[in-house]
């Protein structure tokens, strides 16, 4: 296993394999690509957050000279209002449709209404002023509050409750409920010597990719039409295009651009579809490409959430009861990550009551996407603000209170299976001693401690591995790199093969070139995608070692690979790999190895985070001084890019705990669809962020992989808002900690 | 109606037509597909879209691709010699201070400009300077030290 | 034998937390149950993910039921 | 879209004649930071954009005997390079550093900013606390107008069409005298300010003999608050006359809640920040 093995490459720095065109501008992104004969698509949005079209006449804009096609909902021809009506179609196929072109009822300001493509990008600007809709405007619903009021307006006529012991006769606003349970939390708190009970809510946030939205398509009558855009899952921007236009997958080339960030927000469709509708009217290739303020407004943002959690605890720190009640907006259409929250917001504890309760709500904002570990910041941020509130009354070390009660191996998990071995407690060690958990507070400094947890999922990776007759390779892979995987595909397979990375060049092909593979998302990408070239290289060597068996007249079970070489058993004869490829002609043809697989055992992780901030109490602004993140990574390939993952998690959960959140005006229009008041983290709002590397290898995985992805933005909420909470003295309950928000707490708190 | 327009871009002169109101973004990107210059949200509020005109950094989605008549402009295109990349770059590639790479771009233009303003910045000096060009991905932390470690090459004369 | 442990809303149809398995293949595994707890539909079961002794199966139709395994559905994850 | 004409006239002359000859929608073309937002975002864009930075003496400053002669159109990364006018105007430097990124201060002019005439505006605290004044030139000739009363309203300015800021006339402060602008933002770079406060003040003997104290994005234009700066005129800037002025500059703020703030906020901050301005303008001007 890993830990005993030494390696050549699994765990150095490299240099990146698509690094060179990244750091010269050769790369090429989702706005990059130019087609000849290309023309332009707009789409014309609402202005309304909730309002019913009562007309939209769009002759004005087909008039246009310079116009060449319209897009409407109607246009999707497997899902055309009919259809809708008798129920035939699934509600998720006709929710994606009526997301990206709104069906009779518009249900979030931005919501796209319908889209033209003109010879150039101004004219269809233009033309998209000539367009005529009214509306009947409805009342928005912009806070779980006011959706599940018993008078709000509901935003589906035909949705009810799920999840509930029978189905509601009235359609609500509450599209589904969960409850998960363990022990009796009743008998739990009876036990109880203090029990801390508190109401939490987080803002809607985005994932804040720097990259818009973007796709250049070309619809092509009898051969494969095309489409390039930037994803985290090409394969599935397939499979979305092809079943909403009624095509045939062998029909549809996806071809993934580099892509400018995702975090979970590029995991769906909104252009590409819409474009293609476009293209095959014009008989043109169309480019879409979406503005900041149009990807604020009408892309998939996280979820704001409302919850209530309850912790009781004896007075020894014993962990006795857990509750929580989890409420997740959905934005206009169900399918909020209630379920991840619910399964993940006590997950770090080992506790015999548990008692959790979600419900998925919707609301008159844009559907929300996953953001990194979906669901899981929101609820595990209200459980750790209690579990440090718990450690203070109890005068206990918030890192001891968590040890005494850590998750690890054999703990049974309230979603269901016990847990294999797994780093918690290996990572609050780790804090303990960490050099900033000996660093003592300056004069009105805060400290913050809080644990994080995410499944990582494993699922469908597709990888072929083509060997040239100089023994070099090509790495053909289907899993769009967001952060760096080619660098760790490369290292596993030349460290399976024994050869030099540079013989090896790892390939993101277009979905014509592998079979399926899953969408990047789940942290899968190292750990499953990685076992699917391990398992191709496994398939070379084979192969190798019967053709070296061949050359020397053996049996391939007398030949061994060694270091990147075959050796004859038999005798003293030896090939390197490249001589082995140099005769492949006269042994049987070229050599090619196949890993396609369907990955199970994704390694849970659990990350610790440290954060130390300066609140200035005459203005309520909060400065992070010091921050730690430390995290298991099962084992880590390329430790530079799994550093960066853990660095990246915590700004991101920064951001979110202290200046992001949308903000809407009475009629729910986002007041800040800009980079300007949409406040992420600059170079100069953040410390170092410092990173320890826990190493609790994932048995599943040959080289001991967990994903990491994700877990690095679940503790940050937390870590930040009992910094600051420790430096104002006052209990934080809200994101974001923003400064008049603060403000406002220490001048109540004088009164 | 269209202006002729006449620059120089990486040192190579280079003739364009363009209406009035389009930006130097635009231009760059579409007319002359140097597409190494990116748009994250044609505001000037993000520093992907990073040039230098007159060796002067600046967001070219806010420079009029008239005014470039008779300027000198600098992209990430012509940062690399040929093949060579620039200390900065490699910098860049030795801290992995990327991740997706779209920030990169505009961040190695802002760099090399911080770095000939201001050769031995603080990491608090460079962290103001680079405040303009945002990076969602790394937490800024390996881009920093990717820049400091350029600036002590660049002193060395490396 | 396995044992299938039950929680949240199935445990509701259910009426119990725990299901004795003597099946080992995952078609029987459903039925077996379909027929021990007629609320529980096989659709609704087969859309979810199999955990058994803790490895989580998205896509169990093949699997064999190991003997003495303690089995659980879990809610398919995706992730960002 | 409306046909385009872009000009760059080379000198003020040729500015006068083709502003006076462009009747209708017509712009002046600085650093183009917020103009050339506003053109794309708008459908209907000016007619004709007159690019004023080919004109030598609107990008050049000067110091004379007199103070500092300001080309408005100077970019703010030259004007915040210049250790000259650091050494004498260090608030106003402040100001203009404090204008977007790096990449903005190379575009953006202090010409630029008062002529936006937004509420926010960096520069023109620290212009009305420092006792500028604006040069302004047109067909009819030329005329100076006080940096307070230039700025007349969001977005407006008492420009008439076919006039434009020419220069910024700055005197040279007294002996012992320094200026201060500080603002505040949720972040620490990139925002627009939430609010704004700008002291210049004169030093005899350890007591603050005269100031003049402005305030900006809590109200329609910056303002200039004489009772502030009667708080601390005549004495030590002792925590009670600073607590004073702070109380006179939020009694003077009228602001508005908006995504950015809200009028509660804002009233106390702009208070924190006279506090605090006026404290570092105190120290510079005694010299430590």
């Amino acid at each position: 296993m890993s830990e005993a093995k030494q390696f050549k490459y699994i765990g150095q720095r490299t240099i990146r394999p698509d690094g060179f065109d990244k750091v010269t501008g050769r790369a090429n992104y989702g706005a990059d690509l130019a087609l000849p004969g290309m023309i332009w698509g707009k789409i014309l949005r609402s202005p309304h957050a909730h309002a019913v079209i009562t007309k939209l006449d769009t002759s004005k804009a087909e008039a246009h000279p310079d116009v060449l096609a319209i897009a409407r909902f109607e246009d999707f021809p497997t899902v055309n209002a009919a259809a809708f009506a008798e129920g035939r179609q699934d509600s998720g196929l006709v929710d994606l449709a009526s997301n990206i072109l709104a069906n009779k009822k518009v249900l979030y300001h931005g919501h796209a209404l319908v889209a033209l493509a003109a010879r150039t990008e101004a004219a269809a600007a233009q033309a998209l002023q000539l367009i005529d809709v009214e509306y009947e405007v409805l009342p928005p619903v912009m806070s779980i509050d006011a959706a599940i009021s018993d008078d709000a307006a509901v935003l589906h006529e035909d949705m009810f409750t799920q999840g509930l012991a029978e189905t509601p006769s009235i359609a609500s606003n509450i599209a589904s409920r969960m409850e998960l349970k363990k022990g009796d939390v009743d008998a739990g708190f009876a036990q109880a010597d203090v029990i801390v009970e508190r109401e939490f809510s987080t803002p809607t946030v985005h994932q804040g990719y720097i990259e818009p939205h973007a796709t250049t398509v070309r619809f092509d009558e009898n051969g494969t039409s095309t489409i390039w855009c930037p994803t985290q899952g090409h394969f599935d921007v397939r499979a979305s295009t092809a079943r909403l236009l009624g095509m045939e997958l062998g029909q549809l080339k996806v071809t993934a651009s580099e892509i400018g960030g995702g975090f979970g927000g590029k995991t769906t469709v909104y252009l590409e579809p819409v474009a293609m509708i476009l293209s095959r009217k014009a008989g043109r290739p169309v480019k879409m490409v979406m503005t900041r303020e149009e990807v604020f407004r009408a892309s998939g943002p996280a979820s704001a959430s409302q919850s209530r959690i309850k912790i009781g605890a004896k007075n020894d720190g014993t962990l006795v009861a857990m509750q929580a009640s989890l409420y997740y907006e959905a934005g206009a259409f169900k399918g909020s990550p209630m379920g991840p929250g619910c399964m993940t917001v006590f997950t770090p504890y080992d506790v015999e009551n548990m008692w959790v309760e979600g419900f998925d709500v919707v609301v008159n904002k844009a559907k929300v996407a996953a953001y990194r570990a979906p669901g899981a910041p929101q609820a595990e941020f209200a459980a750790e603000m209690v579990m440090n509130e718990l450690a203070e009354q109890l005068a206990i070390d918030p890192i001891d209170f968590r040890l005494q009660n850590a998750a690890k191996e054999g703990t049974q998990t309230l979603y269901g299976p016990k847990l294999k071995a797994v780093g918690l407690v290996e990572c609050l060690q780790a804090a303990k001693t960490s050099q900033q958990y000996q660093t003592a507070l300056a004069e009105g400094e805060g400290r913050g401690v809080a644990a994080g947890f995410w499944f990582n999922i494993g699922g469908q990776s597709s990888v072929i591995i083509n060997m040239n007759p100089d023994g070099t390779g090509t790495i053909l892979e289907g899993s769009p790199d967001i952060g760096g995987s080619r660098a760790s595909m490369q290292m596993m397979a030349a460290e399976e093969l024994g050869i030099p990375l540079d013989r090896l060049s790892p390939i993101v092909t277009d979905t014509e070139h592998v079979a399926y593979n899953q969408t990047t998302g789940g942290s899968r990408t190292t750990f499953a995608t990685g076992m699917a070239v391990v398992e191709a290289c496994q398939d070379i060597v084979a192969q190798l070692k019967a053709r070296a068996a061949a050359m020397w007249n053996v049996t391939s079970e007398q030949v061994e690979w060694q270091e990147g070489s075959a050796i004859n058993l038999a005798g003293e004869d030896k090939m390197t790999l490249a001589e082995v490829c140099a005769v492949a002609e006269k042994t049987g043809g070229q050599i090619s190895g196949r890993g396609n697989i369907n990955a199970r055992g994704a390694g849970p992780s659990f990350a610790v985070h440290l954060c130390d901030v300066q609140v200035d109490r005459d203005t309520g602004k909060t400065d992070v001084v010091r921050y730690t993140a430390i995290q298991d990574a099962g084992k880590a390939i390329h430790p530079g890019y799994v550093e960066g993952q853990y660095q990246g998690g915590a700004a991101q959960g920064i951001g979110w705990a202290l200046n992001e959140e949308y903000v809407y005006d009475e009629n729910g229009v986002m007041e800040n669809a800009g980079f300007l008041d949409y406040r992420i983290p600059l170079a100069s709002d953040l410390p170092s962020i410092d990173t320890i590397i826990v190493e609790v290898p994932n048995s599943f995985h040959p080289y001991g992989v967990r994903g990491v992805g994700e877990t690095g933005i679940v503790p940050p909420l937390a870590a930040v808002g009992s910094a600051v909470s420790n430096a104002i003295g006052l209990p934080i309950t809200d994101l974001p900690c923003s400064p008049p928000r603060v403000l406002k707490l220490l001048q109540e708190a004088d009164q | 109606m269209k202006t002729h327009v006449t620059t120089s871009i990486n040192d190579e002169t280079v003739e364009f037509l363009c209406e009035p109101q389009q930006t130097l973004l635009h231009v760059l990107r579409n007319e002359l597909g140097l597409t190494g210059t990116k748009e994250g949200c044609g505001s000037g509020d993000c520093g992907a879209c990073s040039v230098t005109v007159n060796d002067r950094l600046v967001c070219s989605c806010l420079v009029l691709a008239v005014e470039a008549d008779g300027a000198k402009i600098g992209t990430i295109e012509g940062v690399a010699n040929s093949d060579k990349l620039h200390v900065i770059q490699e910098k860049y590639l030795e801290h992995a201070a990327l991740q997706c790479g779209i920030c990169t771009p505009g961040l190695i233009v802002s760099t090399k400009a911080l770095l000939e303003e201001n050769p031995n910045p603080t990491e608090a000096e460079a962290r103001y300077f680079l405040a303009g060009n945002l990076c969602r991905c790394t937490g800024y932390d390996k881009i920093i030290k990717a820049v400091m470690d350029s600036a002590e090459s660049l002193r060395q004369g490396a | 034998m396995a044992t299938l442990i039950l929680n949240g809303e199935f445990e509701k149809l259910a009426g119990c937390t725990t299901i004795l398995i003597t099946s080992v293949t995952y078609r029987g595994f459903i039925q077996e149950i379909v027929n021990q707890v007629p609320g529980l539909e096989a659709d609704r079961l087969m859309e979810m993910a199999l955990a058994i002794d803790g490895e989580i199966i998205h896509e169990p139709l093949l699997v064999t039921i190991p003997e003495n395994s303690e089995l659980h559905f879990v809610l398919k994850i995706s992730g960002g | 879209m409306a046909e385009m004409i872009y000009q760059s006239p080379k000198s003020i002359e040729e500015a006068v004649n083709l502003l006076a000859a462009s009747s209708g929608s017509v712009n002046i073309l600085a650093g183009g930071t917020d103009l050339i937002i506003q053109m794309q975002a708008s459908i209907d864009a000016p007619r004709v954009i007159i690019d004023v930075k080919k004109i030598a003496e609107m990008t050049q400053a000067e110091l004379t005997d007199d103070g500092l002669l300001l080309g408005p159109s100077m970019c703010c990364a030259e004007l915040t390079a210049r250790e000259d006018i650091k050494a004498l105007f260090p608030g106003l430097v402040e100001s203009a550093y404090l204008i977007g990124s790096s990449q903005v201060q190379g575009r953006a002019s202090v010409g630029g900013n008062l002529c936006n005439s937004s509420p926010a505006a960096d520069t023109v605290p620290a212009l009305i606390a420092l006792n500028a004044s604006c040069q302004i030139l047109g067909p009819a000739g030329e005329r100076t107008v006080k940096a307070e009363d230039f700025v007349t309203g969001v977005g407006s300015n008492c420009l008439a069409e076919d006039e434009f800021l020419r220069c910024i006339e700055i005197p040279r402060p007294a002996p012992n005298s320094a200026d201060a602008y500080l603002r505040f933002i949720p972040r620490t770079e990139m925002d627009i300010a939430v609010a704004g406060a700008a002291v210049s003040l004169t030093v005899k003997e350890g007591i603050c003999s005269s100031a003049r104290v402005a305030i900006g994005a809590v109200a329609p234009t910056a303002l200039l608050v004489p009772e502030a700066a009667a708080c601390l005129v005549g004495t030590d800037l002792g925590t009670a006359d600073l607590n004073a002025a702070a109380a006179a500059a939020t009694a003077a703020a009228t602001p508005i809640t908006d995504r950015r703030g809200t009028v509660e906020f804002r009233k106390h901050i702009v208070g924190v920040l006279t506090k605090r301005a006026a404290s570092i303008a105190f120290q510079r001007a005694k010299g430590n």
